[in-house]
């Protein structure tokens, strides 16, 4: 095992085990914080999975956006909003209403990894698996992607946007103080 | 047509003041209209007048298979009537405009006077009894506003909801006369029915049963139907029985006395009794004579003894209606109407002249704060200097109520004289006595307006700032004394025969007899002596010496005869009682029994309630909490929280893979 | 060289560390902080396939759209739960199960 | 294991740099000041001051740590490590000379901007660690500031990079000299390939790129949060903004973060718009000037220059400049930068398309 292994799974450790943390902390502030590192780490995983742009768009878009959007949200709201969002601590009864739910979700983990086990990568028949073969670490990621993006996924792309502007408009509208709030 | 545009005409112009009513009050509209119906009536009667009558109809609705007419009838009877009419509104019309100048409601007074006029007109030209009906009720209405017009006086309203009673039990009759001959001809048109050939004429009345065309009735009914109309004609035009509203309604204006009470509301009862005139038996017109001569003679009686110039001249007028009446009894209405138009022209005058005293006086004492009545004639007198122009017409006008030869009033009562001495030559028994009453009735109708005048024009003068009316009401005063005068009914001055009224009424010929010759004499000797009997007791300021105010007779006719007093002992009273006696039962016995099933209702419904609480309610609220337990039970399935619907979504899922991965 | 297979548990275990927010947490937030864990369990999924597929590199691309409109809606569900605060002074996901206003 | 040594060998230099470069911009800034509000500023210790702030940095360092019992205390201590850490790592990809990059990534821009974003984590996490409504204050103030003005800087950014068709920043400096690779023209008319110099910068490559250099300036001005942006520390509003409760070399970190963060901003510039490491001067004739300035050496002079010549800029302006409100601040970020910002963007593209 390289260091740039061990690198990789000792991420993947912070992963699993932050975003446990992040469920199941009381502490709701610390667990966006916490939800930070996750993302990092996530980050990184997909740095090792050559994946370089997907990353940094990653970071860009979920630590510089979409973390400080929450955490604004919450310092913005009043005070017993933030008052709320600490929550008291897990009483033994929501303890027990909440083993059903770890049932459930580990029940499908278990289904999951089943699943992985005995996965096999098959071409169908008359192709090959690679056509173009594997992405190398030494591959510019961003020219391919850019190539991409303006031909193959150019619909998508354009309507990615389109979602966007209409997300940023009607967010803008919902949390204005608006007169007319119903 | 013009027959309807002047009937129509009041009713438009009525509408009109109403709603046109803010410039000049009305007066102008109503003033106009009324010329304008004038002109259009004097047409009609100059075109029909002595010609055939003429006689448009339509159809007007339909029940089963009989159809109802409605339409218009010209002949002598309705034209004279429509000239007369139009004539007299259009003076009083003038009259009234100065009369209630000052009035505030004036506008009201123009609308009421217009719908009057209105319904009077199509009340005698309308060719259906049914269509008469009508207008004769829209008469009774239109007077009934109009007596009270003042409305808050508490004298006038209850005149005129006395008015308006008795009028009511009239229609009664009325309207069960039409029932009766409606029942008997199946229809209601005038021609029809009454016209020389008609119906009645021709439906004979054999061995007790009166034979119509389409059925036949005992005899009795017909001597109903007659008697029935007579009762209707009794209450419009103030017969005995029913005649106690006229002077009560005296409360109204004085040119709406003069108008209705003296000259046209009162003469519908006349002119029904004349358009019906076929209808009657012999019994019904003993009864219609008999009730004629007994009211005038009464009238006349009370009259001598009243105080109220107006009250003087509402007696005098029944007196006069009486004559009309006796006369229709006596089987000449042509004499009837006779009288009933120069009674027009000189009763209106002489309403005239007393309203034109009574608003000098009132104006006057309104001035000086006086508190006087202004229609007593005990205050009166001397105003002959004061007011020359109505001593002067009203003289004219009294010695034509008196019947003194050169005026109208001598050749129409003449002519009722006469044909009552015609008469009552062929009758054997006590009804002989009725000329004579009639004659005696002339001369106390003599001596009452000598008094009346005497007291009024002569004697001492009380009053210094009198002067006379206005211009306005002056005019129609002298036009109308003008009309009192022979020349304008007759070219001969004592011959009433000659009289063109007369000529225009073939009905049956009076019989020239010797009555012919002295009856007048007699009346005009008679009526003199009376006068100077009058001057006796009045005109030398003597009064009270013979007539004593403490006399029983005195206060026997002061007081009318006690009518009014009679009636409400006799119907108002126990009816009154009556229908306390109702009450009671009604309260006591009728709601005892309605309590009694109600309260058995309740305890039935009681035993029901608690059927249906505990057996039935038990059954429904058992399935209801049946399904409410298993609706609590599933409604936590559907709680609203979303986290345990994915949670059980999942779940689901889940199993399934599970199937498909181990089993 | 990380296996495929790793990857694929790693993400599985984001995934149902996600869902077991989405199903416990009485917080909106907290269900929104979930559902980004089972978004980024799928991005990761993307990457990790994309790896093998030079020429389109289209797991890359839905990765990049996945988390561009993970974005997007993170903004207007947090003006959905800012708005749904004022009204029910409560963001707890379970105490809102009313559908009137 | 080299590999990993020589890795750490240049992460240590990097931190002796910003580490000595914050001390010299610290006296810079006191003495600037003093020049500009004409006193003479720090003289006591050493000669004009000069060690002045050694003497800083050593009560910081003697100072005691102070944590508010109210304040949660991790993230107390981790925001201001985060915070230089942030910027600290955006030094990974800046290119110094011709070949003397720390990292060579090639999406170098892309990255610092990934990882200055990381910056307003810390800034929360201070604001609301401290639980002090001044430092929360301050804190959103400073992310509404940045988040806004991250904007038109990165549009603006894009816009000099679609010049240059790379992210990669060592590629986007060669390509403003005599060693760029792809044929280059002054104001798009000549080619300059061999005569290199001040005519083959972007900014005169495509001229519209001087806006586009002016808005990014601005905005860098604001992340830093320096005057007339310092609204989120201001003195007389909010005592000091999201660093009040801090002391001591905690302090001092934010200290090194906001001079770092100079630097690395001011160095972003000269990279994107002013040449980067290439030399101002031109090849004229037989003076082969730009020839004789270009090398390693020579790099780091004039990128070190070019950077610090921006550094003064911004503290000239910071001692010139009143602050600006709120509302102007917002104004003048979303109604005048960015749409400009996207206009150059605009621009770029054509220009791309149609002269380059």
């Amino acid at each position: 095992m390289n260091p740039g292994e061990l690198i990789c799974y000792i991420l993947a450790g912070v992963v699993v085990i932050s975003a446990l943390v992040v469920v199941l902390t009381a502490n709701l502030v610390r667990s966006v914080f916490l939800f930070f590192v996750t993302l990092f780490a996530l980050a990184g995983l997909y740095v090792f999975s050559l994946a370089d742009f997907v990353a940094v768009t990653q970071v860009i878009v979920y630590v510089g956006g979409v973390l400080v959007l929450m955490l604004f949200a919450f310092m913005l709201s009043n005070k017993e909003l933030l008052n709320s969002l600490r929550q008291p601590a897990a009483a033994k009864l929501s303890m027990l209403t909440n083993i059903p739910a770890g049932i459930v979700a580990a029940g499908v983990f278990t289904v999951l990894a089943i699943s992985t086990k005995g996965l096999q990568l098959a071409a169908p028949s008359g192709m090959s698996l690679f056509p173009a073969g594997m992405l190398n670490a030494g591959d510019n990621t961003i020219h391919l992607l850019g190539v991409r993006l303006m031909t193959n996924y150019l619909l998508p792309f354009e309507l990615a946007s389109v979602f966007l502007l209409m997300a940023l408009i009607g967010a803008a509208h919902l949390a204005r103080k608006g007169k007319e709030s119903t | 047509m013009l027959a309807c545009g002047a009937a129509v005409i009041p009713l438009l112009g009525a509408i009109a003041t109403y709603t046109f009513s803010k410039r000049n009050r009305g007066s102008g509209i109503a003033i106009a209209g009324s010329v304008l119906t004038f002109v259009l009536s004097a047409l009609v009667f100059y075109t029909t007048w002595d010609h055939t009558a003429i006689h448009r109809q339509i159809s007007w609705f339909t029940i089963g298979d009989l159809t109802f007419t409605a339409g218009v009838l010209l002949n002598n009877l309705s034209v004279l009537m429509l000239f007369l009419i139009s004539g007299i509104s259009l003076l009083v019309h003038i009259y009234s405009a100065a009369y209630m100048k000052l009035d505030p409601r004036l506008p009201v007074y123009w609308t009421c006077l217009g719908l009057f006029c209105f319904s009077m007109m199509a009340l005698v030209v309308a060719d259906s009894l049914l269509l008469i009906y009508l207008f004769w009720e829209l008469v009774g209405f239109s007077s009934y506003l109009l007596i009270g017009f003042w409305n808050t006086r508490q004298a006038a309203v209850l005149a005129n909801k006395k008015a308006f009673i008795i009028n009511r039990i009239g229609d009664i009759g009325f309207l069960a006369g039409i029932m009766v001959l409606f029942s008997q001809y199946h229809t209601l048109d005038l021609v029809t029915l009454f016209s020389d050939h008609g119906l009645v004429a021709s439906s004979p009345r054999i061995g007790g049963v009166w034979v119509g065309a389409t059925g036949q009735l005992s005899q009795a009914w017909l001597t109903i139907a007659g008697a029935v109309f007579f009762f209707g004609a009794m209450a419009k035009s103030a017969q005995f029985p029913l005649h106690t509203w006229l002077p009560d309604a005296m409360e109204g204006p004085t040119p709406v006395s003069s108008l209705i009470h003296a000259a046209t509301m009162v003469a519908a009862g006349v002119f029904l009794l004349v358009r019906v005139f076929p209808l009657f038996d012999q019994t019904v017109l003993l009864l219609i004579a008999s009730i004629g001569t007994f009211t005038a003679f009464m009238a006349a009686t009370i009259a001598l003894a009243q105080h109220d110039i107006k009250k003087i001249l509402a007696w005098s007028t029944i007196s006069q209606l009486g004559y009309m009446i006796a006369a229709i009894g006596m089987g000449s209405p042509e004499s009837a109407m006779f009288h009933l138009a120069t009674h027009a022209f000189f009763k209106c005058l002489l309403f005239l002249s007393a309203g034109a005293v009574i608003h000098e006086l009132q104006h006057h004492y309104a001035k000086s704060g006086d508190t006087t009545d202004p229609q007593d004639i005990r205050n009166m007198g001397g105003l002959r200097k004061k007011m020359p122009v109505t001593f002067i017409v009203m003289t004219i006008a009294a010695l034509a109520l008196a019947g003194f030869p050169g005026t109208s009033g001598f050749l129409s009562k003449d002519a009722v004289l006469v044909s009552a001495f015609g008469w009552g030559a062929a009758e054997q028994n006590v009804f002989s006595v009725i000329p004579y009453l009639l004659f005696v009735t002339s001369l106390l109708t003599a001596f009452y307006v000598a008094r009346l005048i005497f007291k009024v024009f002569f004697g001492p003068a009380g009053q210094e700032e009198l002067h006379e009316a206005p211009a306005p009401m002056r005019w129609p005063m002298i036009v109308l004394a003008l009309c009192c005068l022979f020349p304008l009914f007759s070219v001969n001055p004592v011959s009433f025969e000659s009289a063109w009224i007369m000529a225009g009424f073939y009905l049956n010929a009076v019989e020239a007899g010797a009555y012919h010759t002295y009856v007048p004499v007699l009346v005009s000797l008679g009526g003199t002596a009376a006068v100077f009997f009058a001057w006796f007791c009045y005109g030398r300021n003597r009064s009270g010496n013979i007539f004593t105010d403490k006399g029983m007779l005195y206060r026997f006719a002061l007081n009318g005869w006690y009518f009014d007093k009679l009636y409400l002992a006799v119907f108002v009273k126990p009816v009154v009682l009556l229908s306390r006696i109702l009450f009671g039962f009604d309260k006591k016995v009728v709601d005892g029994l309605v309590n009694a099933v109600g309260s058995l209702g309740l305890s039935l419904s009681a035993v029901s309630r608690w059927t249906d609480r505990y057996l039935v309610d038990a059954a429904v609220n058992g399935l209801g909490s049946i399904s409410k337990t298993i609706g609590n039970f599933t409604r936590n399935f559907q709680n609203g929280r979303v986290q345990y619907y994915l949670l059980a979504t999942v779940a689901g899922v889940l199993l399934f893979f599970m199937f498909t991965y181990f089993l | 060289m990380i296996p495929l297979e790793h990857y694929l548990l790693i993400s599985a275990a984001l995934f149902c560390i996600g869902l077991y927010a989405v199903f416990t947490r009485r917080n909106a937030i907290q269900v929104l902080i979930g559902i980004e864990f089972m978004i980024n369990a799928a991005v990761i999924n993307f990457v990790a396939f994309s790896k093998y597929d030079k020429a389109k590199l289209g797991g890359q691309v839905f990765a990049l759209f996945a988390i561009v409109l993970a974005a997007a809606g993170v903004a207007v569900a947090l003006a959905i739960i800012l708005n749904v605060y004022k009204y029910y002074k409560t963001i707890d996901p379970g105490k809102i199960d009313e559908l009137r206003d | 294991m080299n590999f990993y040594l020589t890795y750490l060998l240049v992460a240590t230099l990097l931190f002796a740099f910003t580490a000595i470069f914050a001390l010299v911009a610290l006296y810079a800034e006191r003495k600037v000041s003093a020049f500009i509000q004409d006193r003479l500023g720090p003289m006591e210790t050493g000669k004009f001051g000069l060690l002045q702030p050694f003497a800083d940095i050593l009560k910081m360092l003697h100072k005691e740590f102070i944590i508010p019992s109210a304040a949660d205390k991790v993230l107390f201590t981790l925001a201001p490590i985060i915070i230089y850490v942030a910027v600290y790592m955006g030094f990974a990809t800046l290119p110094w000379a011709p070949g003397v990059v720390p990292v060579s990534l090639n999406l170098g821009v892309f990255y610092i901007f990934a990882i200055l974003s990381v910056e307003t984590v810390g800034i929360l996490m201070a604001g609301w660690g401290s639980n002090n409504k001044y430092a929360l204050l301050g804190s959103m103030r400073s992310v509404a500031q940045i988040v806004s003005y991250e904007i038109p800087a990165g549009v603006s950014v894009i816009a000099a990079v679609m010049i240059s068709q790379s992210l990669d920043l060592q590629e986007v400096s060669a390509e403003q000299g005599i060693l760029a690779a792809h044929p280059i023209k002054f104001l798009g008319i000549w080619t300059v390939n061999h005569t290199g110099g001040i005519l083959a910068w972007n900014i005169f490559q495509a001229p519209h790129l001087i806006v586009a250099f002016v808005i990014y300036f601005i905005a860098s001005l604001a992340e830093c949060n320096r005057a007339p942006f310092d609204i989120p520390e201001a003195e007389s509003e909010l005592v000091a903004g999201f660093h009040v409760e801090y002391s001591g070399i905690r302090f001092a970190f934010f200290f090194l973060a906001e001079y770092s963060m100079m630097f690395l901003v001011s160095m972003i510039a000269a990279l994107l718009f002013l040449g980067g490491w290439n030399t101002p001067l031109p090849n004229i004739g037989p003076a082969r000037l730009a020839d004789w300035t270009t090398g390693t050496a020579w790099g780091i002079c004039w990128i070190v220059m070019k950077a610090i010549i921006l550094v003064g800029t911004q503290i000239w302006i910071r001692w010139t400049l009143p602050r600006l409100r709120v509302d102007q601040l917002m104004n003048l970020c979303w109604k005048i930068l960015t749409p400009v910002a996207f206009a150059c963007m605009l621009i770029s593209g054509i220009w791309r398309l149609a002269v380059m």
